[in-house]
């Protein structure tokens, strides 16, 4: 017993990630706790969604189920959860089934290696962002399967639609992550990392986050990635596989209660996933800003008081939001119900005030803030774009993201090599 | 570097998973049945490498081969419709000899692994230890260091046989030339 | 508890192979022969690979020189794969089949 | 001239462009009578001959798709967009030949909401059918009731006073911008933008707002009555209308903001169904559509009906006639109507709103045919009397249905993502289609 709990403890002081470390419990309680987090990330962002689009729609969203709709997402699980499972009668039943698993799967696998801090990864693998690449792309099987199994014409488009789309943009998106795996390179000893930590280190030890690098080439490297990254995801603008208007639902059209509720959550999980990739690769991932200019003790204690002063920022618009609330008995409920979620997050939020939180959440914080802030523009563009069209869409995968992504690649490479390129046409130079 | 946990549970578990899938791409009627069992197999042996301390070429088997090579499958297993094709014969006239000529095969393996292993072992575990933290970087220096980067010309000429397959495939591939 | 060495890789390897041997020799369905050649082309990779680990243990951490050629392998299956089945589109384009046994012709 | 032939409907698109014919050539043929009538009352009657039937049952996409053919080899797909399709605009059903995703040929297959309305009219007073037509395009009823109450008013041979003229000019108008702001919120929406839709319901409301208060209904309004108006404009009319037009008028802004020179929106509008004026004109395409391809035609302009010559207002025209011209030729007629707006409501006249009508409305034996530029095209109504309390026959020209005709031709050759963009674009109603 006492074994058990030394094992347990021998985590904390340690400097690594649960599963660089090699300690089963800790893992065990980090896969629960991402996986935890993930889930109330995407009910909650599906809430943000409706509020939010609604809002830039001249509409309110969800008001009814809970105070300003804040249990909507809890009911349409319910619902989804109660919904009968319909089957077609010729799909074939087994791949049917097995599809929005895979899709799943791939999504939440990601996660395995995505550093939220330092230490707070579930593991970190040497081959950390090939491993992410590789696991979000085999959701594609996940849509054809899908597709083809509902033996139906429009799922069936919508999945060729749709891999060819995400197989597409993946070409875009390597080329604009491997500019970032030369950048990491740029160090005493000259080798780059795949790990997911080595790079935000990398970020950390050469002082800027990597959008800002080589000044233009970072950024447009950031730029091809953030296209490609909605691609990937299938979300408006490049929503075509999942098109409305033209194919009713896309690969899911055939597919009810849970087990498309599987493709819900695996879409926010992906949408979460790309972009913690493109907080990790350019946007410094955990680290906070300015972690080099504005360093020592006392920078840090400001920059870690930040996720309290967000809840508690949080917990008073609720309590503002509360006493806006109409006066009529109907209302009572949802009145009290408010003030309690706001009371709750200003709990949270003095929580972390608390020294020993207060330093181990601040990583996490910022890694979160960051992809949210990307979760809103997934929700922005949604708001404002029309749609591709498939011909289009392939245009801007092929003919521009692809030639941009080569370009920068060489150009990435140049300027890492400037110096050494310098001394060698120098030496040709004087040769002659 | 932390021992590996449960290796032989793991490796169990991961061949019977690949084999059962062997079985399954080859005897399944339907196509698409046949590219799951293989995308399973293709899985359990990414794992498999990982377990041989090769995490690179797993990661490498993973983004390629199960999301790149058989979403190719898939794709084309969708275009072309095998409806028919199920309704027949599954397997060829010369199915017997071919097992006969795979089970004499197996024969083979079988007689040189008794005829080797006599009196000695294969394969002795090394007494060095096995590496993966930089793995991916020590094979990015046998591909194209220039110490001893002496995979540089193959791998050259891998990009070229790329290329003749792309410019084959959509020769091949394209309706009207 | 028993110890996993090279061998079990390598018998496992060889299973596969059998199985994708087994599968090219018999299966009518080009598509499936094709599958059972990656069947068969994972079978190497994966002695290739178990090859390296055990090349590792004597020669040292640098010794890799199986997992490389994993990845050649890994390369050539992909280029295969795409001739493949641009030659199984064109087949299937002018016979409406995709049975192997009915590849008779050499023009049409 | 083009080789394309209206195949649904009259051929009176024929005539456009040249000098306004003395009679349409739909009511020169005699038209088609009622089809209970006997055959030798109407010698010369169109039968069914030269006008395209399609049997739904023949055109099944299962009967069409014979088990053993692949998508490679017979390199076509035949898919049925609808009749429940969110982007049909209703009931209407495609049936698309596709290869891969490009569009080989469509076939409209129509009727799913037929309500005989024509055939309702024959067993009708001429008032008592008045709220009828309010029900084809319920997107622009006022319109509908217009051209109805114009035509009997014709018919009968009296005029409605000034102040009701101007009036309905006021209400057709404010219609004219209700119904192009729903077509521009359905079709951003078709093409995926969605938040267009939100925008122009909150502004379509506020004209809603008018009408309701006007006539006590939103939708159906029923507004007109034949020889003038029902009802007095009541307390603030002119008032609110002007708020309307200050308030609406930087709204188009808005919206041309998020669309016109939004790069996606470009590259899905532009070149996508394009339709040349004489392709339109042959196809007897009317309205923002037939504008849309460079032809002038607007009916308010060339054959004044109510008031409108009294207004100056000019009629947009794009050159190009794909998507991106409706869209700007709508865009651009909803700045006319505010204009025209404008210029009514500072002129409306005092004095009576109802001419002088018989209770018993028994016009004399002839018939009549009369069209007004509704928001979508050419509304034309033909009346045969037979000097009877009830019409003999009424023939509605809808211009959705005869609109919705040029859909192959712009549709060959383009995706099926350009489809639903056309379907968008042509603004059909099936209300009006099906009638």
């Amino acid at each position: 017993m006492h074994d058990l709990i030394l094992y347990i403890q021998s985590y904390l002081d340690s400097d690594r990630t649960p599963g660089g470390a090699g300690n089963v419990f800790w893992a065990t309680v980090y896969i629960l706790l991402v996986f935890g987090g993930l889930s109330v990330a995407v009910i909650a962002m599906n809430w943000l969604e409706r509020k939010i689009l609604a809002h830039m729609q001249v509409r309110l969203g969800p008001m009814r189920v809970g105070p300003h709709g804040l249990l909507q997402p809890i009911a349409d699980a319910i619902k989804l959860l109660l919904k009968e499972d319909i089957i077609p009668a010729e799909a074939d039943k087994l791949v049917f089934w097995i599809a929005p698993f895979i899709v799943v799967l791939a999504a939440f696998t990601v996660f395995v290696v995505v550093p939220f801090g330092p230490t707070h990864a579930i593991t970190d693998m040497n081959i950390g962002i090939l491993f992410m690449l590789g696991v979000s792309s085999l959701s594609v099987l996940g849509i054809v399967t899908a597709g083809w199994a509902s033996n139906s014409h429009y799922p069936l488009i919508g999945a060729l639609r749709s891999s060819a789309q995400m197989v597409s943009y993946e070409v875009a998106m390597g080329l604009a992550v491997l500019s970032v795996i030369l950048m990491t390179s740029l160090n005493a000893t000259g080798t780059g990392t795949l790990s997911m930590i080595g790079i935000v280190q990398a970020q950390l030890t050469q002082g800027e986050w990597f959008i800002f690098k080589f000044f233009p080439l970072g950024l447009i490297g950031f730029f091809i990635f953030a296209i490609a990254m909605v691609a990937e995801t299938n979300r408006a603008p490049f929503d075509l596989p999942e098109a409305e208007s033209e194919l009713t639902a896309g690969f899911h059209t055939e597919y009810s209660g849970f087990r498309w509720s599987l493709f819900f959550l695996a879409e926010y999980s992906a949408m979460i996933a790309v972009s913690s990739i493109a907080v990790t690769l350019w946007l410094g991932g955990w680290l906070r800003p300015f972690p080099n200019w504005l360093s020592g003790d006392r920078w840090d204690l400001v920059f870690s008081l930040f996720p309290g002063i967000t809840f508690v920022l949080l917990a008073l618009m609720c309590f503002y939001n509360t006493a806006r609330m109409p006066k009529h008995p109907l209302f009572k409920i949802q009145t009290i119900g408010l003030a309690g979620f706001g009371a709750v997050l200003g709990l949270i939020g003095l929580l972390l005030f608390w020294t020993p939180v207060r330093v181990r959440v601040t990583d996490i914080f910022w890694f979160a803030a960051k992809v949210a802030g990307f979760m809103y523009l997934y929700i922005w563009y949604r708001g404002t774009f029309p749609r591709y069209r498939f011909d289009q869409l392939m245009k801007v995968g092929w003919k521009i993201l692809l030639p941009m992504g080569l370009a920068l690649l060489i150009l990435t490479a140049g300027m890492g090599m400037r110096t050494e390129l310098w001394a060698q046409l120098q030496g040709v130079w004087r040769g002659q | 570097m932390n021992p590996p946990v449960a290796t032989p549970f793991f490796f169990y578990l991961l061949a019977g998973t690949m084999i059962i899938g062997g079985i399954l791409v080859i005897t399944r009627k339907n196509a698409v049945h046949s590219a799951m069992a293989l995308i399973t197999t293709l899985l359990a042996q990414a794992a498999l490498y990982l377990m041989l301390y090769a995490p690179f070429v797993a990661g490498v088997q993973i983004i390629l081969y199960a999301g790149g090579i058989m979403v190719l499958f898939l794709f084309v297993i969708m275009l072309i419709n095998l409806e028919r094709n199920m309704k027949e014969r599954q397997f060829n006239r010369q199915w017997l000899v071919g097992i006969a000529t795979a089970a004499a095969l197996g024969g083979l393996f079988i007689a040189v692994y008794t005829a080797t292993t006599r009196g000695k072992v294969l394969f002795p575990e090394g007494r060095m230890s096995y590496v993966e933290a930089d793995n991916t970087q020590k094979i990015a220096g046998l591909l194209f260091d220039r110490g001893m980067g002496q995979y540089m010309f193959a791998f050259e000429i891998a990009s070229l046989l790329l290329l003749v397959a792309i410019i084959g495939a959509v020769v091949m591939a394209k309706k009207r030339i | 508890m028993l110890h996993i060495t090279t061998l079990h890789y390598l018998v496992l390897g060889a299973a596969l192979f059998l199985l994708g041997v087994i599968g090219v020799l018999t299966r009518r369905n080009v598509v499936i022969v094709l599958m059972s050649i990656e069947l068969i082309l994972n079978a190497v990779n994966l002695n290739l690979v178990a090859f390296s680990r055990y090349w590792q243990g004597i020669h040292g951490p640098t010794a890799l020189h199986g997992q490389v050629f994993a990845i050649f392998v890994i390369t050539d299956a992909a280029a295969e794969a795409a001739v493949g089945l641009g030659i199984l589109i064109a087949f299937f384009r002018n016979k409406e089949t995709v049975n192997m046994d009915e590849v008779n012709l050499l023009k049409w | 001239m083009s080789g394309y032939r209206s195949i649904w409907g009259s051929r009176a698109g024929n005539d456009h462009c040249n000098d306004p014919p003395e009679i349409p050539r739909l009511a020169d043929e005699g038209a088609r009578l009622r089809d209970d009538a006997d055959k030798k009352a109407s010698p010369g009657g169109l039968g069914t001959d030269g006008i395209r039937m399609t049997d739904p049952n023949t055109l099944s996409p299962l009967d069409l798709e014979t088990p053993d053919k692949t998508f490679l080899d017979a390199n076509e797909l035949i898919i049925n967009m609808g009749p429940q399709h969110p982007a049909t605009h209703g009931v209407l059903r495609v049936i698309l030949r596709l290869d891969g995703e490009k569009v080989m040929g469509l076939e409209c297959v129509i009727g799913y909401l037929h309500r005989g309305v024509e055939k309702i009219a024959e067993n009708r007073t001429y008032t008592m059918f008045n709220p009828y037509v309010d029900r084809m395009d319920y997107v622009a009823a006022v319109s509908n009731g217009l051209g109805y109450c114009e035509a009997v008013e014709k018919l009968l041979n009296v005029g409605a006073p000034a102040r009701a003229q101007y009036i309905r000019v006021i209400l057709t108008e404010l219609n004219r911008i209700a119904s192009h702001q729903l077509w521009l919120g359905t079709h951003a929406l078709d093409i995926g933008a969605i938040t267009p839709l939100f925008y122009t319901f909150r502004d379509r409301e506020e004209i809603l707002k008018i009408f309701e208060k006007y006539c006590g209904a939103r939708l159906t309004t029923h507004a007109f009555r034949i020889g003038g108006l029902q009802y007095e404009a009541y307390e603030g009319f002119e008032r609110e209308v002007k708020n309307f037009l200050t308030f609406f008028t930087p709204k188009i802004d808005e919206y041309e903001e998020l669309l016109t020179t939004n790069r996606i929106w470009l590259e899905r509008t532009k070149g996508v169904g394009t339709i040349s004026g004489p392709d339109a004109i042959a196809l007897g395409v009317t309205g923002p559509v037939l504008r849309a391809s460079g032809v002038k035609w607007d009916i308010r302009k060339a054959q004044p009906y109510a008031n409108y010559k009294n207004f100056e207002f000019e009629v947009p025209t794009g050159q190009n006639g794909d998507t991106y011209d409706r869209y700007l030729v709508r865009i651009a007629e909803m700045r006319q109507s505010c204009r025209i707006i404008e210029q009514a409501v500072a002129g409306v006249p005092e004095g009576p709103i109802m001419a002088k009508v018989p209770k018993v409305m028994k016009p004399p034996v002839g018939e009549i045919y009369h069209s007004i530029e509704a928001p979508k095209g050419e509304l034309g109504y033909f009346i045969v009397s037979d000097g009877s309390t009830q019409p003999y026959r009424i023939r509605v020209r809808p211009p959705s249905f005869v609109n919705l005709q040029a859909l192959e031709v712009m549709c060959r050759g383009q995706l099926v993502a350009d489809v639903i963009a056309v379907i968008g674009t042509l603004d059909i109603v099936l209300g009006e289609v099906d009638r």
